[in-house]
């Protein structure tokens, strides 16, 4: 069988991904997008692209009916549901196969099993993959999980049943922080993933988070693409990530691919998934969970082991064995990603939205950026408020920092804050160039992360100057937004991404 | 000509001025530089010192009050001065006020007028952008009043709650 | 000894190369350009850039006194030749080295040995590289060559002894049309490399070009990085380049690359170096020539092998050692480069000189733009026409000739006619699909290989109306150039890239 | 409001007219077509069809006659008609005039004014773009003029040699 269109369902730097992928296997790419993205670089590279609604994404981009609608009319025989999103809804999943398209990716029977954390706990206790000690039970109240907390004892981490990607998870320190987090958690999974169950698992100081990737046909093989290291984190979500882990000995290495290949064996697993997993100081690993998915970083296990994922999953989704055996798959060089955001670290992360008037990102030798937008576009409130993602590939891990460092000061992004200073700080930690980050490092030692507010060097002063002085005539004060609230003390709150 | 920058709360004073053969000179504090520029693309500027030969690339954005600029690998922001700026800032912060810090959607009210409330306690729950972001008592006090609820989409610089904070 | 300030003695998108590679080992950049090239990416991207003359080549880049003193002033303690200019003069090398600054190639006495041609051939010879059937001799006048190639028999090929690169390269089909190329290909050389002197060699049909990228330290390590193909030429310019070559099975691939590092070893070559090698339909190589520095194609080497050249080139020419020995070096997925020129192939590939007023390079998963110009830069009489170099790499050759289709087709240069269409319809062939061009194809088929002229899309008028609509008003019609001469009969002429 | 233009010797013309809710209405030859349109960074135009639901973006520049438009993957070079341009074309072809093609160095001039010459013979060399450019003969005939010299410099367009053809 062979694709000829294929819907995204999906937005930004993924969408634009996925129709790449789609013009090097001849096909066609259909595009759905919101009132926000009218403009976006996604829409403009598919081949047609159809309004499917506002901006929020329950109006659009998580509106199943609407999806199907589009794919019928579009005349689309399969579809893509990148991350994020309904990428991990099995309700989609099998409203697709309903509609008579290929769906690129899992099962929806894997996808459910997978998705409630709950569920694949105990599949992959059956399997034999090890796990971290934990709570969980259908219904549990408050007072259960309170009761179980004592057991597991402190800290501890609560989490959603029906989700991943950092959403509804707590740590908590001590018995009296419970209740506020696991309303807290409770809500924001309602809201994530329309399933307020929590669970409850131990927490895991300095552990590392290792993630393998997982390939597989319908043919039965389930082959894996080695690890990636993702313990660059600030409140459970990824900041940057890399391949290989720079701890894993080759025994380790070889253990926890194995494990993986055998948790996604468990549950038949068909297309690209990754199986996350929590590495102890100790040289333990336990099974965190699966994403029945792309990932985000996904492009450094492309870099280091040549492959490419996107068109993989087409592949795999119509019946093709997979091209390669285990043996021919190796690690080369060393691949990482920084992820760009619009949000500003010395004022507590928030997001920051505006008009990117100026975006252009590095070039050269072994840098590779998938991003959605170009000069012009906005980062709005609606959406994650991700920019570009920096991948960096080079023969050595010291090599691809110090690529990386010149690719994060050669990219320009004008006209909102981004957290490139910041990267670019943890970049050059002892700890990182070590190899020594672990997940709770970021948030630990946040304040010693910040970096300085640099001296302003003269030379961008003058070309302030000259740049005004070259617009004097048409320049006019409208009686727009101001960045004057930033430093009241009434403006403090608390935030965090979801 | 003369410019004036506000980067991190501290001000910059920038003197410049055209000379007859095309080059410019600029004055900040003591520093005086000469040196020739053009515009290139995307609104970057090259500069070229006559002294020591240096040069540099910049990358320059405009609006509103809000300045961009990339230069030397790295980017900064800062702003003009405007008087309205400060006038709004100055009657925020007197009143007990606390405003959005950005725009979004409120998902949760926790507090009504009247409530007493200490400091670091949530007050008004907004979502933007997937981010859950609390907006907390600054001190302790007492609500005067709450000017939104659940569902309003907000305005960055809104008002959400008055506070008495004796 | 690390080396702290490097002088880059080139342009182009070689310059912007080397400072990315400066800038990953902290080496400051240092740029020279003449006055056609003051607005140029790589005057923008160095540290710190010196005018050094009018826009000929021999004013500014070719000035060894003044590049030397740009060096001294600037405070270099290293030289990179690039490649072209003075990067295979071993004059500007000892000049180099006799003001104290470590040259980044190989020894002056090892570019004079390889660089003149007969020479090259006889130490080849000696070290028992096969060599194709040729005439040479010191002082030949026409009548020694006329009367040398009868016992060669044609077709055969006069070449300069003083250079490489397909300059004063001449086919001669028959007798009579020798006096002419030889007086030809003697001028030319002349003008290229100062140096009159001719060879001649047997012309091989069917010949596929095959080269091997040497890499060698100070400390006797000559290794190879494999070959690259580069059968797909114009007039001896290569405008195809791939690694690996779609012919060589792995006896012959491993017979080429021994020859290539005994070649290598013979001169005692350190740093970065290409044997080239002519293939026969029977499978038999010859030695052709040396090239004693970086090449234009190098990426695809650096893509399969996962090296970089350029900062290897840095470091042996410090004395380090290479960092790898020969078995850790291997061949992965299929790397090919496609050079872009401004240049019209509906009017006999000439040259396109223009403002280049929009720029827009392919993005996307395992694609490389080596580039030198952004948007409204010129493209001047004074250099060659390359604009850019695209370079896919990809797990299989059928992947990369797919992802390189989209790469040019999402490349978007205006304001100059190039080759784009002509490298689209090269790679549909169905000869270079399968691998079979060889250094005669091109030039053999080229009527057919002409794109026929497009329709013109409706949406592409549409687009130029509402553009021209839109500046309507600023609208005027100078009195300047125009294309009006092209359907001329007067403007017949002959015309070919040296 | 009506537009040429010249693509390989086809001219082609669009009537574009603008709707009043804001699309435009464009006819090239039997074909009409209705659309929203508007202008990207770049100089680019994304065009949306209103009845295939189809879809591009168009990158487009235009400098003096000069038309570069690209779209769907891959560019097109085109002219709008000029009438001083056609005048010129024609006198050059008419007078016997052989004009350098594009900008470069003269290395060589192989006749001199009254010489015999066949069709395809060499009269000048010239370099540029690092490229040998030989000017020959169209047809057989006698030079009548010799316009440059070894090492001049000439701008594209410049007459080089005239020739009389019978």
């Amino acid at each position: 069988m062979t694709l000829k269109t294929c819907l995204i369902a999906n937005r930004g730097e993924i969408a634009v991904r996925i129709i790449r992928a789609c013009r090097e296997l001849g096909i066609r790419a259909v595009a759905v997008y919101s009132e926000a993205d009218a403009n976006a670089q996604f829409v403009q590279m598919a081949d047609v692209a159809y309004p499917i609604g506002a901006s929020s994404p329950t109006e659009s981009y998580l509106n199943i009916p609407k999806l199907i609608d589009v794919a019928r009319t579009a005349g689309c025989d399969c579809v893509h549901p990148g991350y994020g999103f309904l990428s991990e809804s099995s309700a989609f999943a099998q409203a697709v196969m309903d509609a008579g398209l290929v769906w690129v990716g899992p099962s929806p029977d894997t996808i459910t099993r997978m998705g409630v954390k709950t569920e694949a706990r105990s599949l992959m206790q059956t399997a034999g993959v090890p796990l971290v000690p934990g709570f969980q039970a259908e219904d549990a109240d408050n007072a259960a999980f309170i009761s179980a907390a004592e057991s597991i004892g402190y800290p501890l981490m609560v989490k959603a049943a029906g989700g991943g990607g950092g959403k509804g998870i707590r740590i908590v320190q001590e018995a009296g922080a419970l209740p506020d987090a696991l309303d807290s958690a409770r809500r924001e999974a309602t809201n994530a993933f329309g399933d307020p169950r929590l669970f409850l698992e131990k927490y895991i100081a300095e552990a590392r988070h290792i993630e393998v990737q997982i390939i597989a046909d319908a043919h039965g093989n389930v082959l894996h693409l080695f690890e990636r290291e993702c313990s660059t984190q600030r409140r459970h979500q990824k900041i940057i990530e890399e391949s290989p882990s720079p701890i894993l000995d080759d025994e380790t290495r070889n253990a926890i691919c194995e494990a993986a290949v055998k948790a996604a064996s468990a549950v038949g697993y068909v297309n690209a998934g990754t199986v996350e997993f929590i590495a102890t100081p100790d040289g333990d690993f336990y099974f965190l969970e699966m994403n029945t998915r792309l990932q985000v970083e996904h492009p450094v296990t492309e870099m280091v082991t040549g492959v490419d994922l996107v068109a993989l999953q087409f592949r795999v989704a119509t019946g093709d064995a997979l091209p390669f055996t285990q043996a021919q798959i190796s690690q080369r060089g060393h691949a990482i990603e920084c992820r760009v955001y619009a949000e500003d670290p010395h004022n507590q992360f928030l997001p920051a939205i505006g008009q990117v008037q100026t975006f252009i990102p590095p070039q050269g030798p072994g840098i590779r950026v998938d991003s959605g937008l170009t000069s012009g576009d906005e980062v709005t409130i609606h959406y994650d408020p991700m920019i570009a993602k920096i991948i960096v590939h080079a023969p050595t891990r010291a090599d691809a920092i110090r690529r990386m460092r010149n690719a994060l000061c050669e990219t320009v992004i004008l006209g909102t804050t981004t957290n490139i200073d910041f990267l670019l700080a943890l970049l050059n930690t002892a700890e990182f160039v070590e190899g020594a980050v672990h997940t709770g490092f970021v948030d630990n030692h946040l304040q010693a992360l910040l970096p300085d507010t640099p001296e302003i060097p003269h030379m961008a002063l003058i070309a302030l100057a000259l740049n005004d002085l070259h617009i004097q005539t048409k320049r006019e004060r409208p009686a727009g937004d101001s960045d004057g609230d930033v430093f009241s003390p009434w403006a403090k709150s608390d935030q965090f991404r979801l | 000509m003369n410019f004036t920058y506000t980067y991190h709360d501290t001000e910059y004073a920038v003197q410049l001025d055209a000379l007859p053969d095309g080059r410019y000179t600029a004055t900040i504090g003591e520093n005086t530089y000469t040196f020739s520029a053009h515009t290139l693309e995307n609104g970057a500027w090259w500069i070229a010192l006559t002294d020591s030969g240096g040069q540099v690339t910049a990358h320059v954005t405009a609006q509103d009050e809000a300045r961009f600029v990339h230069v030397d690998g790295a980017s900064y922001d800062l702003t003009v001065p405007d008087t309205r700026t400060s006038r709004r800032r100055g009657a925020s912060a007197g009143s007990g006020e606390l405003t959005a810090q950005m725009p979004g959607q409120v998902t949760a009210v926790e507090v009504a007028s009247g409530d007493s409330v200490t400091a670091g306690q949530t007050l008004v729950v907004l979502e933007a952008m997937k981010m859950e972001i609390r907006v907390t008592a600054p001190t302790d006090g007492q609500v005067k009043a709450v000017h939104v609820a659940v569902g309003d989409v907000v305005e960055r610089g809104q008002t959400l709650v008055e506070l008495d904070t004796q």
